[in-house]
């Protein structure tokens, strides 16, 4: 990130004709920031796989005796008001932080993905009638949405996921219109069209592989935000039963504690920022190398 | 009388690891009132000369030497001092005029902006540049300045850049790559145009092209550039005439007019310099010597030559 | 004109489409709507309503009817009288409710919008300026953390800081300009950090463009170029951010209003809908999209009166 | 232009982009208009509601958002407890025995007829005096408003006998008409509170305070001092009440000095409020219960070992003291020891993982898979239990429960759900065990929560738990008008419904009053539904 700035100069410039290559992990390797990400998030991955085997405690057992503690020998980070280990309850959410919002970047990745391929690819009444879909999820604030979402389907892991890509395949689904768009103006797809290709071959083998680098960038971005909105839902009181660790949901039933035990908001609501941070660098990272000519602010 | 004068310029741009040597060590001088031009290949160096004099380049560029303009050295002045000589002493003429002209505000706009002070001498100024409009060719020139450059066809938002550089009389004009990306036509009437900047105002200019017609009508004296470096300097008859060296031979040669016989292989990497000449690798003469011995630039029959001679024997 | 038609159909038809997912979205959520709304007013929300009291209810508002009959009464009522209906919780007309809820919200987000506007934009234009230098990275580093952290959590230590610790603004109300500060900027501070990071591409975006370069040429002063040249380009991407930074703020709106015990619709959205108060939830959703959508209306007339490029037929 | 780094440059760039947000007509300034024309919509018959901080004003943080001042649509307890505007015929002392009123007295002539006597000194805040006619017409507005008192009363006819006696005729027997006559939606109002055409316009009632003003976009209501209360003298000039509904943040506003008393902080933070200068934390039961609904029809918890089994692996004190720390007590029954008519000889079930372990064992479930819950034939022991979260102490008491629990080889998985979620499910019956706090003396009598929650046909009896000797108990006991007999019945069924746990009780729901210390005077009365604020409260700095 710290040179997007001098490389697009060089890319730009007239004394490097050909200096630009495909090499994308030689790029992630040349960037201080990204490399750096990738560790953390490996780091990271790596806590929640293997959270089972590491965490010192069961993470829902409680001792009411030892509530609230601060972090010491016994337990590293302390305890949380019914006194579970917050170590552990922190690596086991690690794995539900995670996989949820995988599987909500997933789910919307995929929807969007077909929608906006359909949309884009077929145009005239099927892109009229998707475009104003799109436009109808878009523009209604997603909290509110997955708030009522949920109030139809009630709380779990799954109808979380569920209400949050109901909510996220729009962003995806406007993006992936606007490439198949401009990807189908490309002449390899006018001879693919020529030479009796079929649609869904068209689409498979020539606009996804080529859209599917600028999507990847939104996904990476997005999968911060979808942990910021399972802590906002929580805050709501209507994200995750508070016995399923989970970051947002340890974060905001421990926002009564802050003054009296603030470790308990502390940890949950860091380990939230990092990995909102490592995602947002490497979005940013990606979005550099695989799509330099991107514009700023569309993805917002 | 010299009213410009170069030495020793380099200029250098750090990538990566490495550094990219765009200039090394090009020296000449521009006199009063003549046409001084400066052709190549894209990526020459022969932009980045011009910019240099200004100090346009990205802040990451490496510049050293001297350039004097009136006894300044233009490379060690303070920001403020240079402002006073940017655009009213030596005012520039960028390539790509729809670049160069800004999309959002309107034409009268960015003519006016040349000219500081008060309301008065703005006006003053402005009826001048309507002035020199109108003696550029360009019709309507008061309708023209509440459009948007958008609205200009080619050929007239590169009239209008040679406007806004002419119109506060600078002593050197430099103009890089007037002609690139213009239509045919559009050309033709570019070099109407800089025959008259150069006839009817006598104004000092440098021209930077590649475009050889161009420089063959309007140029006094030429320099050829090849990989940063000046390989030929001279009236510029003898040069597009007579060229001595090879580059500058495969250059005419690679001319439309001249039967478009392209000039065989590549410019060099400009991150590791070949050894010897650089152009050793295309060149037709090149002997052992050529690619030992970096040839030093030699006063020749008038000239100036960077070549080992070997095309001559 | 036309497009303007073209574009008020589809924000009436995105509205009606809203307002039609919102109603049969309501109506599924399982709980009964006649007796959540008798347990939030009535009864108390431990306690189990009557039989009786559930028929009176039911037939009072209608509940009994199909649902699409129920909607497009509810649509004939607000399209032709603009009556939205009767909240079951307050007893009040939807609109006296927006009326009175609506002003604070748009006070709210319309100043944290200002706000991350202001702040965002100049921190972006300075980081922009000082590209890698120290104080480029320590602001970017402090805004990435600013995007990244969760909006509440951030709410309640701005309250620990500025309320408890140094006693300078009060920790919930309504009403004076001390009350509205902590609120502003703790919903402000995701959108500061994304305007910002775009502010800065975009603005090194341009100043790396030529017409930058021409500025430069012509002798204009830094401020000059800045404001005049780099400026008014630099802001087209952000305002599209802005655009979508309204939909955002509205959300997050919903968050910032419970912690401050502020009076504005977001609140009033969440309450009603976990009271099942339809006709309210209906009016919010309503407002809420419309000002969204009129927000998105207006970043597209700011952007084609930017850029006289875009000119819609 | 790179080496200019000077603070004026930064100051530059923001004046430009401010310049250049004016210039491009993107402007946020209509605000103060609208500001201006709505403030039209305050109610107000006195004076302006911005109340200085003159010496005896108070500002009441109160636990609820302030939704509605109608006291016939939902805004009854907050305008009779905590405005301390109206008054009810009925009042009630601490151990929940009924005492006189804006009523002096009261007698049932025969089964079906009650005469109450009204005090005749009491006048209403717009000077009317308050006669039987004024009450009449109110409990009729409050019958016709609200089915569910009005199911209560069993109101046939009212009379007036005389400018102070007040004849009522019931439909049916109904020995606990005086205590639902304490209740605060039943507070007498003035004719003058309703328009021409009988809407609610504003309170006018005859208590302590009288209405000021509501502003109905901050939600904030003043009352001030009704100087000719028949009661005496009112301690404070003006009291501001003002809804904030978060404890996080009505903890902050007391430590930041913004109001002057509240309830209800998170009750962890008690200990440490009540610690800091200047406030007092005050913590007391209310009449409230922290209930787990069985639900008897799920195959396992029909056996009653099963369900004393789960009484005894919950510890109460724990919870009590860890979770609501002390905010509440660990509970045996469903009524308050401090109740006339509760029995008192019940304790609560203590911990005994052993005996727990024993009767599970005896009912069949063994953890012989060794994974920790138990199972029989095949089948583990697996429950889902349903909470909300309005009330703080529900979520974290439901984590300990389930912790607790699993503790005795019980799996439960835990949902918290939205009221209305929570609805739909027991009305399908698709459920285990349900945690709810619920008001137990809505009525100050035992009949109305005994004959709700343990007879067959009980309108809270979502367990669905059937006894038919808890039935012949409750009905006889209905006709019984002597009240130590009454309760004699009432404290039988209490010791069956305890043996059998169709609905474990777990705790008394507590409140805690957190107050400056300058405010001084208050008496807290148990039997308020959250806290009730009485007229000898004043403040002195």
């Amino acid at each position: 990130m710290d040179n997007s700035f001098a490389d697009k100069l060089r890319k730009k410039s007239f004394l490097l004709p050909e200096a630009y290559g495909n090499e994308v992990v030689k790029k992630v390797f040349q960037r201080k920031d990204m490399l750096f990400a990738l560790l953390a998030l490996f780091f990271f991955v790596g806590l929640a796989l293997f959270a089972p085997l590491i965490s010192p405690y069961d993470p829902n057992a409680i001792n009411l005796k030892n509530k609230n503690l601060n972090p010491s020998e016994e337990h590293l980070l302390g305890t949380d008001y019914l006194g579970r280990d917050l170590l552990s309850r922190i690596l086991i959410g690690a794995q539900t932080s995670l996989s949820i919002a995988t599987g909500v970047v997933l789910i919307s990745l995929f929807l969007g993905t077909a929608a906006g391929c359909v949309a884009g690819y077929y145009g005239g009444i099927v892109d009229e009638s998707i475009s104003r879909l799109i436009d109808i999820f878009l523009s209604f604030p997603g909290v509110i949405f997955a708030l009522t979402i949920l109030g139809a389907l009630g709380s779990g892991v799954f109808n979380l996921m569920l209400a949050l890509s109901i909510v996220h395949w729009a962003k995806y689904a406007r993006l992936m219109r606007g490439q198949v768009l401009s990807i189908k103006k490309k002449e390899f797809i006018l001879s693919a069209i020529t030479s009796g290709a079929g649609d869904f071959y068209i689409i498979r083998k020539h606009i996804v592989p080529n859209a599917i680098a600028t999507l990847l960038v939104l996904a990476t971005i997005d999968f911060g935000h979808v942990i910021l909105s399972i802590a906002t839902l929580s805050f709501l009181g209507i994200g995750l039963p508070a016995d399923v660790p989970e970051w947002g949901a340890m974060l905001s039933s421990g926002k009564e504690f802050m003054r009296t035990a603030p470790f308990q908001t502390i940890f949950p609501g860091l380990a939230i920022t990092l990995i909102v941070v490592i995602f947002s660098i490497l979005g940013d990272g990606m979005r550099d190398i695989l799509d330099p000519n991107h514009e700023g602010g569309e993805i917002y | 009388m010299s009213l410009l004068e170069v030495k020793d310029l380099s200029v250098e741009f750090p990538s990566g690891e490495n550094t990219v040597k765009a200039v090394s060590h090009v020296s000449f001088e521009i006199r009063e009132g003549e046409t001084f031009g400066i052709i190549g290949e894209s990526g020459s160096g022969k932009s980045v000369i011009g910019l240099s004099l200004l100090r346009l380049l990205p802040a990451n560029a490496k510049v050293s030497g001297r350039v004097f303009f009136q006894g300044q050295d233009l490379l060690s002045l303070k920001p403020s001092e240079l402002r006073k000589i940017r655009g009213k002493k030596i005012s520039l003429m960028p390539q790509n005029p729809a670049g160069a002209l800004n999309p959002v505000l309107k034409n009268g706009l960015q003519i006016e902006e040349v000219f500081e002070g008060n309301r008065d001498e703005k006006k003053e100024g402005m009826k001048k540049a309507l002035e020199l409009m109108k003696q550029l060719f360009l019709r309507d020139p008061e309708k023209l300045c509440t459009l948007y450059p958008h609205q200009l066809s080619g050929g007239m938002r590169q009239r209008l850049t040679a406007c806004i550089s002419l119109s506060f009389e600078p002593e050197i004009l430099v103009a890089d790559e007037p002609t690139k990306g213009l239509d045919p036509e559009a050309k033709a009437g570019a070099v109407d145009v800089f025959t008259k900047i150069k006839t009817e105002y006598k104004k000092t200019m440098l021209l930077i092209t590649h475009d050889l017609d161009l420089a063959f009508e309007v140029c006094d004296r030429i320099a050829v550039m090849y990989a940063g470096e000046i390989v030929e300097l001279d009236q510029a008859s003898k040069v597009l005439s007579t060229p001595l060296h090879p580059y500058t031979k495969g250059l005419i040669q690679a001319h439309p007019r001249n039967g478009l016989v392209p000039l065989s292989g590549q410019s060099p990497s400009r991150i590791k310099l070949p050894e010897g000449c650089l152009f050793h690798e295309r060149c037709r003469y090149s002997d052992v010597e050529c690619s030992i011995k970096h040839p030093e630039i030699k006063y020749y029959n008038g000239g100036l030559i960077r070549c080992h001679f070997l095309s001559l024997k | 004109m036309k497009y303007f038609l073209k574009k008020a159909g589809f924000m009436a038809f995105t509205v009606f489409a809203v307002c039609a997912l919102t109603f049969f979205l309501m109506n599924v959520i399982p709980g009964g709507t006649a007796e959540l709304i008798l347990k939030h007013t009535l009864i108390g929300l431990e306690e189990s309503a009557t039989e009786e009291q559930l028929i009176q209810f039911s037939s009072r508002y209608n509940l009994d009817d199909p649902l699409y009959l129920q909607f497009f009464s509810w649509v004939k009522e607000a399209v032709l009288r603009g009556d939205m209906g009767t909240s079951y919780v307050y007893k009040k007309p939807v609109i006296y409710l927006l009326a009175l809820r609506l002003p604070a919200t748009v006070q709210l987000a319309g100043a944290s919008m200002a706000l991350a506007i202001v702040v965002g934009v100049s921190l972006g234009i300075y980081s922009a300026l000082q590209e890698n230098r120290i104080s480029d990275h320590i602001l970017r580093i402090i805004t990435l953390f600013g995007v990244s952290m969760p909006g509440f959590w951030v709410a309640l230590i701005l309250i620990l800081i500025f309320s408890l610790k140094l006693k300078l603004v009060p920790v919930s109300g309504y009403g004076n300009l001390e009350n509205m500060l902590l609120p502003a900027a703790a919903l402000s501070l995701h959108s500061i950090a994304s305007i910002m990071r775009v502010t800065r591409t975009s603005m090194l975006e341009t100043l790396g463009q030529e017409y930058i370069r021409f500025a430069k040429a012509k002798g204009l002063p830094v401020w000059k170029i800045i404001s005049r040249h780099a400026l008014k380009n630099a802001m087209l991407p952000v305002i599209t951010v802005i655009g979508f930074q309204t939909g955002s703020l509205l959300g997050g709106a919903v968050v910032i209003e419970k912690i401050f015990a502020w009076p504005g619709i977001g609140g009033l959205l969440v309450d009603s809908i976990s009271a099942r108060d339809l006709p309210v939830v209906q009016g919010c959703v309503l407002a809420i999209v419309t000002m969204y959508l009129l927000v998105h209306f207006l970043v597209d007339m700011l952007y084609t009166h930017l850029d006289p490029r875009i000119r819609y037929g | 232009m790179k080496n200019k780094n000077s603070p004026l440059f930064i100051i530059l760039i923001i004046l430009l982009t401010c310049s250049f947000l004016l210039a491009s007509g993107c402007s946020s300034t209509e605000e103060n208009d609208t500001k201006e024309a709505v403030s039209g919509t305050e109610i107000t018959s006195g004076s302006d509601a911005k109340g200085s901080s003159e010496a005896s004003t108070l500002v009441l943080g109160e636990m609820w958002e302030i939704d509605s001042i109608n006291t016939l649509a939902g805004g009854g307890t907050l305008i009779c407890e905590k405005a301390a505007i109206t008054e009810t015929l009925v009042g009630a002392n601490d151990d929940f025995s009924l005492k006189p009123g804006l009523a002096n007295s009261w007698e049932q002539l025969d089964e079906n007829t009650w005469e109450f006597k009204l005090r005749d000194d009491v006048s209403f805040h717009d000077g009317s005096k308050m006669t039987v006619k004024e009450v009449k017409l109110t409990l009729e507005k409050i019958i016709e408003a609200n089915p569910k008192v009005a199911s209560m009363l069993k109101i046939d006819t009212i009379e007036e006998v005389d400018e102070y006696t007040l004849k009522i005729k019931t439909k049916e027997i109904n020995p606990i008409l005086p205590g639902i006559l304490h209740y605060p939606d039943t507070a007498i109002l003035s004719p003058s509170s309703f328009d021409g055409s009988g809407e609610f316009v504003k309170p006018i009632g005859t208590g302590p305070y009288k209405f000021e003003s509501f502003d109905e976009r901050t939600r904030i209501l003043t009352v001030v001092r009704n100087e000719n209360w028949w009661g005496g003298k009112v301690g404070l000039a003006k009291m501001v009440l003002k809804g904030i509904p978060d404890p996080n943040t009505r903890a902050m506003s007391i430590e930041n000095g913004e109001v002057d008393f509240t309830v209800d902080v998170p009750y962890s933070e008690t200990d440490r409020i009540g610690a800091l200068d200047g406030i007092i934390v005050e913590k007391y039961k209310t009449p409230r219960v922290y209930k787990l609904d069985v639900n008897l029809k799920h195959d396992p918890l029909g056996d009653l070992r099963v369900r004393q089994a789960m009484s005894y692996a919950i510890d109460r004190h724990d919870i009590a003291e860890h979770v609501l720390y002390n905010v509440g007590e660990a509970a045996a029954g469903p009524f308050l020891p401090t109740m006339v008519w509760a029995n008192k000889s019940l304790s609560p079930y203590t911990r005994d993982l052993e005996k727990a372990n024993e009767l599970l064992t005896a009912a069949g479930w063994v953890d012989t898979d060794g994974d920790g819950i138990r199972d029989k034939g095949g089948k583990p022991l697996k429950l889902n239990m349903m909470t909300y979260s309005a009330r703080p102490g529900l979520p974290p008491m439901a984590e300990a429960i389930t912790a607790q629990l699993k503790e005795a080889g019980i799996g439960v998985e835990l949902e918290i759900m939205e009221v209305g979620s929570i609805n739909d499910r027991r009305k399908k019956g698709d459920w285990n065990l349900y945690l709810a706090a619920y008001n137990i003396a809505m009525v100050p009598d035992p009949e109305y929560i005994l004959t709700n929650w343990y007879m067959t046909d009980g309108s809270d009896n979502q367990p669905g738990y059937s006894n038919p000797k808890v039935d012949s108990l409750i009905t006889e006991a209905r006709k019984i008008t002597d009240l130590k007999e009454r309760y004699k019945k009432f404290s039988d069924v209490e010791a069956i419904v305890y043996e059998e746990q169709p609905m474990i009780i777990i705790a008394y729901y507590g409140c805690a009053i957190v107050k400056k210390d300058y405010v001084k005077g208050y008496v807290f009365d148990p039997t308020a539904h959250d806290y009730r604020i009485n007229a000898g409260m004043y403040i002195e700095k």
